[in-house]
């Protein structure tokens, strides 16, 4: 098997699923000739000429507008929005129009297809290059919100995404992109989009996160290991809809949660966490649900090494959570 | 003033000089019967309104030409992407008063299966006439995606893509007509220029003079036509329609009519249309015109607009006792079609629903075992 | 004191401030002439003139976007949104914009400015005419977001809204409008942003709620009454920032939480108040931590009954966490 | 082709015709040396970056001219709402270099307090330079509430509301045109057709024919300009200004000029933009342009570039190593400027923020106690 970074990984995901499918459409701003500004996408329009790859005019609205009116009438179409942060402009048409759609029209009319887009920190981004959206999406029935932490499942699970008959948000954590590398299998495979990770066993404290933070938690576990605390780490990877039977099996063997993510912690995705396992596992609690997230500021440039969660602060809540 | 002349074809006296419209006999009588259907449509929908058997309506009363015209250059493997004003378009092309009166009672028999407010309709056959969403302007560049679906494979349909005068200021408009433009994509633009939004004259809707001039900003050739005369838009539609099925792009029609009733049936007009407004464009009314050419084509004498009316009236209503009859949505609606397949945690929800239900009783609409 | 319905209370609220403030202007769609599709803005036309009450062309993007730069630039503009449903294209401007002005430029540009929205169900508007999105906007850092249910506090925190140096979110439960009515002081008088309301006291359970859902609260905590169970109901009104030690307090009192809205469960608001209580009130909690929330569909039309949480759905859950 | 006549002043031998810049020679040579100013500041920046020492910018060759053009047509008072590419409109207000190269290293004295990315500038003096936002396209109906407050007080001042070509499929293009046209509000729009949104050339933006056409969608008159042609943009902009002062409402420029650099730092523009392209536009270089018409004044001879280009890059160069030799931001930045009064959850994050410092130290910036 091919090693991979996460990035090649995606390019690798993209171009399967166009060899597999005709119907089957790259397109953005960018992602034609210049090949994506993170080169996801890159080789696609010389592989599959302009007419399935290609470049849009500046308007994530009409990127996503069109997305749906093509996978209305039949395309498959892959979406790029360039940050995670120019997303807004089209969350109309993905909040009133992609996850509606089906529901609306009983069912007649679907819109089958994929928003890509990278997301999250560590690229010195500051304010409009950093953030982590996923809770706007995952407060929206209709749609589903994904995202890899390896080059493994961003393969698997893009074309999984693509091949899925309901719109998808791929999130994919940029800072991840060419830091991290693994075997990613030849050829056509899908990750199931309803089941989480774990990433290392372990049964004093259970770590949930997603994205760039996996690899953080990660070694927050790792040298919690090291003073005597076993920590399970899982990588919840298809946050919506969630495998919610997976996380309360998860929380109930250890009593002890840390949940951890990039975005803001009010209203954030750790929240639901938190209150799937306050209503449905509380009498298995030993220790306070913990969140370890970003601050409720807009995202900073120069410091936002301090408004990223890292290990430093991972394993404090672990350490706090278990001595309680 | 504007570059842009207004097209007519029908003189008030039923004239057409040497139009061809390419209409049948028998087909120009269906657009006459069409028309008349919005009315009675229309007007028995007001009365549902008024004695509180619906919740809520849209007149149409004023553009039935505009709506029948553009509908009448379209075939079947054509997509229709309507606003909420538009039913008369699904009404030309063969749905039947009682599909859409199952969305006024927003029933079990509803293509929406009763999730979404009166007129929102939707409809796959005969045409397809695109699930009717209440944000203004979505549906402009779904609209280019579809039609940009057309021309990838080779088909020769077209995306006729309507809204109002207000939904040129929306965001999909921009966007929309912006994409179509660069990928010359088969799609023709009614902008139905109706005089208000809700209560805004266009005068304080844009300082465009008018709405065709605003497909140059798009490299967007347009029209402007008489919306009152269906004719006219017949033919300017069909221009558009031909420009698109020969792949030169797409087209903006602007047709210049007016909404001789409020909004909807929330809204009270008299507050802000001028009378002197109304009664001008009263003597425009499109059925009147339409029937002096039906008339001097041998087709129409005086009391047919009665008979055919009452026709129309009869099947209305008809349509309106069956809807109302018909039960309303079971429970598991609320539940279905957000996905393909119902995850856990919807199915927990409704499992949760129909058990207080069963516990508490109340509330109507299905009981028994969560059937998803 | 006159006796008002929430309407009357916000239009009341409004001739207030533009009264005692000549910086205040109100704009959107149909606010004009017509007074607003609910009658809000009725006769501020006529008394102020169309200079400081007027309609705007139909974009929801030019209003917000159109407000912040007058509110930079001196005024107090407050901006209608027609219907809650209708303010996603505004969204990248409240979002990436009013949000984060004053942070992005170190305090020297800033956004004191309100926009109004009706919101919620109850009126049969399906998908489009119904929806409650406060949690994408609890979500986003630098925004306020107040909801009032009674005329009281509708005037008093409008006009608080009004004179805030931040922007706020003004959610107006469309469902009360009419159906409350309740004493209105004349004159200006504000409700402080940063508190929340007691509607009843009581030891056993502790119901947090906002908006339309605090007359159906209050219901279901009468009726628990009479079967031995006493409720304490709170209306947090002002959603974010949170009075969080408040919460805690009312939460710790009785160990027994039911938080209750109309939006969709997954990462709702409830999902924060249940997390910040897993997270620093768990060893007082008693029971499940429960929520009772519109389900994770869009809104429907005809069944809208069923939808939104009644008195009995919130009594039952009251009943459950009482029996736990 | 265009309805538009490309307007231009000045001739590639430095003719003028009979022109009057209403400029003094001081202000000529101030125009002169602000563009020498935007060009040793990107040089410089694009050094910075290369050797680590700042993580971004944005080039400005090449479009020189119609930046310091357009500023030149301001008055203090009056608001510049800029893209991410204006930095040279702030250097010809006099904004220092120092100011601007704290921003770049995003340190304890930048304005925006170590928040942005470099070249997101933000200043209100000398004149109002509103913070850039990322986002392409928000500030545009922003500056149309900014100049309608204007209006509504009764001053007489400008919003100069500039943006690229990718700008103009924007939804704030699309909302702030449309409301500044009824609004008849005092901005001047000023659209920079640089070539390229990014890797995009503009055929791939828009089917429309150039930019200023687009003005017509909203009533708002334009003019199409020479980018290059330094006292051409100034007369343009001036046009515009003026007709707002008077109250007229806006006005749409459209710069026609070549981004003769990358996008970004980050950008390799050899993979899309043809060299044939960038050989055309480097004749039509805006600096020697101009230097011809300051020789046929007087006011310039050979070998003045260089003095004053490095008398400028001398102090880019100082002001670089001040701002990187000046201290990061406070750890409590982070947390301040959310509100205006800090709440208590998010005081309680800096508190922890500060206490896992205090525990467990690394990362820099600051220590102690959290002071708000
Ligand atoms: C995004 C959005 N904003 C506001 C509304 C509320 N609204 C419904 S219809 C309407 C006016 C539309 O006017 P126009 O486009 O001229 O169509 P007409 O009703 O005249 O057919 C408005 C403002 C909406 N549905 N969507
Ligand atoms: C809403 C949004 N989408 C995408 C981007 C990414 N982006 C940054 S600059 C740019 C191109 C802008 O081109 P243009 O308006 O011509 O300005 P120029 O860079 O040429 O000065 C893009 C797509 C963004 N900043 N905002
Ligand atoms: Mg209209
Ligand atoms: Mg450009």
């Amino acid at each position: 098997m091919a090693i991979l970074t996460l990035l090649q990984a995606v390019n690798e995901g993209l171009k399967t699923a166009m060899r597999d499918d005709s119907n089957v459409l790259v397109f953005g701003e960018d992602v034609g000739p210049k090949g994506g500004v993170f080169l996801a996408t890159e080789g696609l329009t010389s592989e599959f000429g302009e007419e399935r790859c290609f470049d849009t005019p500046l308007s994530e609205d009409g990127i996503v507008g069109a997305a749906i009116g093509m996978a209305m009438n039949g395309l498959r179409p892959v979406a790029e929005i360039q940050f995670q942060d120019f997303i807004f402009p089209a969350f109309d048409q993905i909040v009133s129009e992609a996850a509606k759609l089906r529901y609306r029209s009983g069912g007649q009319y679907t819109a089958p297809m994929v928003i890509r887009t990278p997301y999250g920190g560590g690229i010195r981004g500051g304010l409009y290059h950093s953030q982590s959206g996923e809770a706007y999406f995952c407060h929206t029935p209709g749609l589903k919100v994904v995202t890899p932490s390896t080059p493994h499942d961003a393969k698997g699970l893009l074309i999984a995404a693509i091949q899925d008959p309901d719109p998808v948000l791929f999130l994919e954590p940029k800072a991840l992109y060419r830091s991290v590398k693994g075997e990613v299998p030849e050829g056509s495979y899908t990750v199931d989009l309803s089941t989480t990770r774990t990433v290392r066993e372990g049964d004093a404290v259970t770590v949930f996160c997603y994205g760039a933070m996996v690899p953080v938690c990660e070694k927050a576990a790792e040298q919690a290991e090291e003073s005597g605390i076993s920590v399970e780490v899982i990588d919840l990877r298809t946050l919506y809809p969630l495998d919610e039977q997976g996380v309360l099996a998860a929380a109930k063997k250890t009593g002890r949660v840390v949940t951890v993510h990039e975005a803001p912690r009010f209203c954030g995705y750790a929240a639901e966490i938190s209150a799937i396992i306050a209503e449905r596992a509380i009498e298995y609690m030993e220790a306070p649900v913990t969140r370890v997230t970003g601050f409720d500021t807009p995202f900073p440039n120069t410091l936002e090494h301090h408004y990223l969660p890292d290990h430093r602060r991972v394993l404090d809540a672990i350490e706090r959570v278990h001595a309680f | 003033m504007s570059d842009y002349e207004l097209r007519t074809v029908l003189d008030s006296s039923g004239g057409a000089g040497d139009h061809d419209s390419g209409l049948s006999d028998a087909e120009l009588m269906h657009c006459y019967r069409s028309m008349l259907m919005v009315r009675a449509f229309d007007d028995t929908a007001m009365k549902l309104q008024r004695s509180g058997r619906i919740g809520f309506s849209i007149p149409n009363r004023g553009i039935e030409a505009t709506q029948v015209g553009a509908a009448s250059a379209l075939r079947t493997t054509d997509w229709i992407f309507p606003s909420y004003r538009d039913f008369g378009m699904a009404l030309y092309h063969g749905v039947s008063a009682t599909d859409m009166m199952h969305n006024m009672f927003g029933n079990a028999l509803d293509a929406s299966k009763g999730r979404q407010m009166p007129v929102h309709f939707s409809f796959e056959e005969p045409i397809h006439f695109v699930s009717i969403s209440s944000p203004i302007g979505t549906h402009i560049p779904q609209g280019v995606g579809a039609a940009h679906a057309m021309k990838l494979r080779g088909e020769d349909s077209v995306a006729l893509i309507s809204f109002g005068d207000g939904g040129t200021s929306s965001l999909g408009f921009h966007s929309g007509l912006n994409f179509a433009g660069v990928w010359k994509s088969p799609a023709v633009f009614l902008c139905q220029n109706n005089g208000y939004a809700i209560s805004m004259p266009t005068e304080k809707q844009t300082a465009s003079d008018g709405f065709a001039v605003k497909g140059e900003a798009y490299g967007i050739p347009a029209i402007l036509v008489d919306g009152n005369d269906l004719l006219a838009v017949r033919q300017a539609t069909a221009e558009g329609v031909a420009r698109a099925r020969a792949g030169d792009g797409p087209t903006l029609i602007e047709a210049k009519t007016f909404r001789m009733g409020g909004h909807s049936t929330s809204d009270d007009p008299s507050k802000y249309v001028p009378k002197e407004l109304l009664d001008e464009w009263e003597e425009k009314d499109p059925v009147p015109r339409f029937e002096a050419y039906l008339a001097s084509k041998g087709l129409w004498v005086e009391g047919d607009r009665e008979t055919l009316y009452s026709g129309c009236m009869a099947e209305v209503k008809e349509a309106a006792d069956l809807a109302q009859a018909t039960p309303l949505p079971s429970l598991e609606t609320i539940f279905s079609d957000v996905y393909e397949e119902v995850p856990q945690h919807i199915r927990s929800q409704g499992e949760e629903a129909y058990d207080l239900l069963r516990r508490k009783g109340d509330a109507g609409g299905g009981g028994g075992e969560f059937p998803l």
